[in-house]
């Protein structure tokens, strides 16, 4: 095969090729004509396709993305924010804190074990990218009905994925969600996070600028793995048409990624580095092209000095590869000898493969021979942008009229109490120790909260001991009832979930799983849920950092549940005072925080007992979730509550159950005045938690409360060794534990 | 009884990390001369009854859509003496 | 005179800073040490800390075994230097013969990260000084290779000696960390060479010596104050 | 350039967790029949030079000393042709 030069293409314009097995459409490939003034060579048009697909140049999404710049808050908080690999957040002291949420969902149903690990190995190099110390990272995930057989297939694949990978790196997983729901059947929703440290002057951006510096790739070799894996429709239609069959699916070697983190940052800390960017979906095409495009100047790149695993591969597939544990640095010459050493000690490979040019162009060459000549912004970001229809799906009525308000209730004690551990045994509400158990949650020795806490919460400075806290939350059934409230009751408890260990919520990072968006009606979907996620977090004050988007989440016609994840991350000044889950002592007084609504749509009752959903989801009131958090950061600071939870799926006697387990303490309870006891236990209102208060504290609680005008309600007290609810029943913790622990392990082993 | 031996390699395109792992530490150890290493999984099955055709087609099914992954996994079916 | 103790850094390594930082809050010196380097700065006693050096490729510990900075703690170790291998160290330990034995991929498979109950069976060693014979102590066990394998013979031969260090506490319930979480033979979860001065064990007493970090309990800190003083009685 | 195999098996007293989960699951997957299943390492090595009885003598070594722990595992040698 002749080498497709930029000469040989200006000569042979009527060639055809392959732009739609491609994924690429046909005014898009007409559009490539233009800007070239030519038809693009082949490594152009790998270059084009895989940074014009959904993925990468989010073309579908970026109309409403837009809304989270528009109406973002005024913020002190945010030092770098949406466009770049991660937004960065001051936290205070001199530190600055970086984080993120990707999704990697395709690969995972298609190896379970290696897509999940990929994926938190790409999320990690986003956050090293900016040059920050990765330090946690969380995993929220979502899989098929928990006793569906393809199920024991992904969910341990994925789970010893993300643990192999995360556990080799060394980083404590401290937060995530489990979620199982028939829509997820045929694509499981694998979305990983991470958080990362620095000081503020240490913050870098992914952008080439500086005449005559140096373009150095380092890490792992290039093979053949994930050519596409970017889309992988494109991938599919490539591979069988494609010069060679090559796997979609990439290897992760998270002992690699370990060595370049500590080689990154011993750079860093060397301030060798002009600019970086991590490698991930489209590899070099998107590291070099968003590297130029951000910059200054031009790039030329010498593509055969790249490391390679297979000597066979094309230029092409050299650019589209996903070979995983790689990144890309601009140096000036005079420090590149320093930067190949600090590589050498800790056996990372370098290599110079390109450096900064005059003018606006990327140029690629292949053994002396220009095969690349464009200008890197129309790859990098001025891909195509489509103003998708979308419109209210037809049954979206029929399903919010169902009202679940309506189903039969529990009548007398013995049904409660039995419906109760229904509830706090099914498989979304029992414990996920058995999953949990296999992530490191330890390692760094910084980690002061992790499961089954409401937000994970690590130390980021052992002399002052200021931390950060974060949580990742979405309920996908609210947001199928409506996805407007539904993504902001996700931002909402994720919030509140922050704020009840004590911490400060500050800024948010998403992952936005959806369906087609060819579809109008998971269009409309996605409109409502972005408009709903900006105006939440105008009202909350928490800008939107970043974040990630996922279409195309569906089995055959059937899109899943729209999945809004919301990551909020908080900071603590001194996590001392950090707030536990746990009811650990005897004759404490709990309190209800927040009016209890005869809430049910979309409720975790109304699945286990009903396998229903239909109805609206629990109303929304963020000015409350303010006051709430507001209130339990105060009590947290100022030593009045001994532990808290907030109050979501489940409703107020999951939270019980789950605080007293924890604590190994019982709970007598009393049903509220106002109340019936089903509702007390079971409605899913926003904005409430539960708190221990010491008795000492308790006038000073109330008062607090009072004057603040949030309406708290003294519903028992911590005692015993079971959870009696007044006049209706009791179970022993015994019993309650056997059956929130039980559950999952006899699912999966 | 009789014993059927399934090997699972990482196909030639995948990324082998162990095996880079192996081979990379070798030299220091003073062993030279090895191009290249491959790390995979041996399977040893004993299987009652005969190993028939039938057999050996039921053993390639299970190697396919269980002991392998194909997606990234090429196998082996050997019957050892 | 204030002890130093070393703590090596392998490619892979993950526990060394917390070791580190554990080293200090007991009262020593902390001293990194790096495996390419066969010089161990004059240290008085050395931890090869958790993690997983070179991916456990191969099988855990079997690379890093073969690392210069190995050379010389396997002779010091022979000739009497305190060292410590805990969970990744260990197993480098078992591979170098500096301790019998073998560790192998879990019983049931997994990973496991939890509390857990151990027994001190021996608190003469330079490790374990601190300790009560008999005392049951709580730390952070994570570790996916972690069951401990050796033949009858040398399984007899370390509880005739004594030399079985720890065992996991196996008299109450899982969810109190209790129970063999591995399947590691005798209930063993450390053990020390005949000396007494190398010691290795699956758990990590480095995660447990800060009350609000981890599990919140700091049974561990005395594995490090022990040896410190050893050192300065000696 | 010539291949030799190295198999590393774990010695038979020693518990296989791993090959005890294969078998497990065999049924369940609609196999029957099989007695036992025990897992274990492939290596393949690609070797430089003639793979004469000095050479194979050195991976015999490379095998006892590095690719298997004597402790608990068995090898074998194998040129493949
Ligand atoms: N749902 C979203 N909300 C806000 N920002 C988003 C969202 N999705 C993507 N972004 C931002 O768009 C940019 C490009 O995203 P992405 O391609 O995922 O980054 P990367 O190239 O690092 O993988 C990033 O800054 C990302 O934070
Ligand atoms: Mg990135």
């Amino acid at each position: 095969m002749t080498l497709d030069t930029v000469k040989h293409a200006t000569g042979t314009p009527e060639t055809e090729q392959p732009w739609a097995e491609l994924g690429l459409k046909q005014d898009e490939y007409a559009r490539i004509r233009e800007i070239l003034g030519r038809r693009p060579t082949g490594a152009e048009l790998a270059m084009y396709s895989v940074m014009w697909s959904e993925h990468c140049s989010y073309k579908s999404s970026k109309v409403h993305l837009k809304q989270f710049g528009e109406k973002a808050p005024e913020s002190d908080a945010l030092l770098v924010g949406i466009g770049e690999n991660a937004g960065v957040v001051d936290v205070g002291q001199g530190y600055a804190v970086t984080f993120k949420v990707e999704s990697h969902n395709h690969p995972s149903y298609i190896e379970p074990y290696q897509g999940a690990a990929t994926g938190v190995g790409g999320i990690v190099r986003d956050i090293l990218a900016m040059g920050a110390r990765p330090i946690a990272v969380v995993d929220p995930l979502r899989f098929g009905a928990a006793d569906h057989p393809d199920t024991k297939r992904v969910l341990p694949g994925v789970v010893a994925g993300i643990g192999g990978y995360g556990n080799c790196l060394g980083l404590p997983n401290i937060g995530g969600e489990v979620v199982f729901d028939p829509c997820y059947q045929g694509n499981p929703l694998v979305n990983a996070g991470c958080i990362g440290v620095m000081k503020h002057e240490d913050i870098h951006l992914a952008q080439a600028s500086g005449l005559g510096n140096k373009v150095i790739l380092y890490g792992a070799r290039t093979g053949g793995d994930g050519i596409g894996g970017v889309s992988v429709l494109a991938s599919e239609t490539f591979d069988s048409t494609g010069p060679a069959k090559r796997p979609a699916v990439q290897v992760g070697d998270p002992f690699q990624e370990k060595l370049l983190i500590e080689c990154t940052l011993e750079i860093f800390a060397e301030k060798l580095v002009a600019g970086i960017q991590d490698l991930g979906g489209a590899g070099l095409s998107c590291a070099t092209s968003e590297l130029a495009s951000a910059g200054s100047g031009g790039m030329r790149v010498e593509l055969d000095t790249v490391p390679l695993r297979d000597a066979t591969l094309s230029p092409e597939e050299i650019l589209m590869s996903e070979s995983q544990e790689r990144m890309c640095a601009i140096v000036e010459p005079d420090k590149v000898e320093r930067f190949l050493e600090i590589c050498e000690k800790w056996d990372v490979i370098a290599t110079v493969i390109g450096e900064v040019t005059e003018g606006e162009r990327l140029e690629i060459f292949w053994h002396g021979e220009q095969i690349v000549d464009v200008p890197p912004r129309t790859v990098a970001h001025e891909g195509p942008v489509y103003e998708r229809p979308y419109a209210r799906p037809e049954w979206q009525d029929a399903l919010q009229a169902d009202d679940a308000g309506k189903l039969p209730r529990p009548g007398s004690g013995p049904e409660l109490r039995e419906q109760v551990l229904r509830l706090v045994a099914s498989p979304n509400q029992a414990s996920k120790a058995w999953i949990t158990d296999q992530y490191d949650r330890f390692v760094q020795g910084n980690t002061v909260l992790a499961q089954p806490e409401d937000a994970g919460m690590v130390r980021i400075d052992d002399v002052t001991n200021l931390g950060v806290a974060m949580a990742t939350d979405g309920n996908g059934r609210y947001a199928k009832l409506d996805p407007y409230t539904g993504t902001q009751l996700a931002l909402a408890e994720s919030y509140r979930n922050v704020a009840a260990s004590g911490a400060t919520p500050l800024a948010i990072s998403n992952c936005l799983n959806f369906g087609s968006p060819e579809d109008p009606g998971v269009m409309w979907q996605f409109a409502e849920a972005t408009r709903g996620l900006a105006d939440g977090c105008l009202a909350l004050g928490t800008p939107v950092t970043g974040g990630n988007v996922s279409l195309y989440n569906q089995t055959g016609e059937t899109a899943i549940h729209p999945t809004p994840v919301v990551a909020v991350l908080g900071v603590i000044d001194d996590v001392n005072r950090r707030t536990p889950i746990a009811f650990a002592e005897e004759g404490q007084l709990l309190y209800l925080l927040g009016d209890t609504a005869e809430e049910f749509g979309g409720s975790a009752w109304s699945q286990v007992i009903h396998d229903h959903l239909g109805g609206l989801p629990p109303a929304v009131d963020l000015a409350r979730e303010k006051l709430l958090g507001e209130i339990l950061i105060a009590a947290s600071r100022d030593g009045m509550i001994d532990a808290a939870h907030d109050l979501s799926d489940g409703g107020l006697v999951q939270a019980v159950v789950e605080s007293c387990l924890r604590g190994r303490t019982g709970a007598r309870l009393i049903v509220p005045d106002g109340l019936d006891a089903f509702t007390f236990l079971f409605s899913e209102s926003a904005g409430r938690a539960v708190v221990s208060v010491p008795r000492s504290e308790e006038l000073r609680f109330n008062d607090m409360c009072g004057a603040r005008g949030l309406p708290v309600a003294r519903i028992g007290v911590v005692d015993g060794d079971e959870i009696e609810v007044q006049g209706q029943f009791s179970i022993p913790l015994s019993e309650l534990r056997t059956a929130h622990e039980g559950t999952i392990p006899a699912l999966l082993v | 009884m009789a014993r059927v031996v399934v090997d699972v390699m990482l196909k030639p395109e995948i990324l082998d990390p162990q095996g880079q792992a192996v081979q990379r530490a070798l030299p220091r150890l003073g062993f030279d001369g090895i191009a290249d290493v491959r790390q995979g999984k041996r399977f040893e099955l004993e299987v009652e009854g005969p190993v028939d055709d039938a057999a050996l087609a039921r053993i390639h099914e299970m190697a396919e859509t269980f002991l392998a992954n194909t997606v990234i996994e090429d196998f082996i079916v050997k019957v050892e003496s | 005179m204030t002890a130093r103790i070393g703590v090596v850094t392998f490619p892979g390594t993950l526990d060394d800073q917390d070791s580190l930082r554990a080293v200090r809050l007991a009262g020593a010196e902390p001293v990194s040490l790096w495996h390419r380097d066969k010089d161990l700065k004059q240290v008085d006693a050395v931890v090869l800390a958790g993690g997983f050096s070179y991916g456990d490729y191969l099988r855990a510990g079997a690379i890093s075994r073969f690392s210069p900075v190995m050379e010389t703690i396997i002779d010091q170790a022979r000739a009497g230097l305190p060292v410590l291998g805990i969970c990744n160290g260990f197993q480098i330990l078992t591979e170098s013969h500096l301790l019998p034995g073998a560790m192998l991929r879990n019983n049931h498979l997994h990973f496991i990260c939890r509390d857990q109950r151990l027994r001190v069976e021996n608190a003469d060693t330079a490790w374990t000084g601190d300790y009560e014979q008999g005392q049951e102590i709580s730390v952070p066990l994570k570790n996916i290779d972690g069951r401990y394998v050796a033949d009858a013979r040398v399984l007899d031969e370390l509880e005739a000696e004594g030399r079985v260090a720890f065992r996991y506490a196996t008299s109450g319930a899982a969810a109190d960390g209790y129970g063999n979480p591995n399947g590691s033979l005798r209930d063993i979860a450390g053990i020390t060479n005949a000396e007494g001065n190398v010691v290795g064990l699956m758990p990590h007493p480095e995660h447990a010596v800060e009350p609000l970090i981890g599990t919140g309990r700091t049974d561990g800190l005395a594995f490090f104050t022990s040896v410190i003083k050893r050192l300065v009685t000696a």
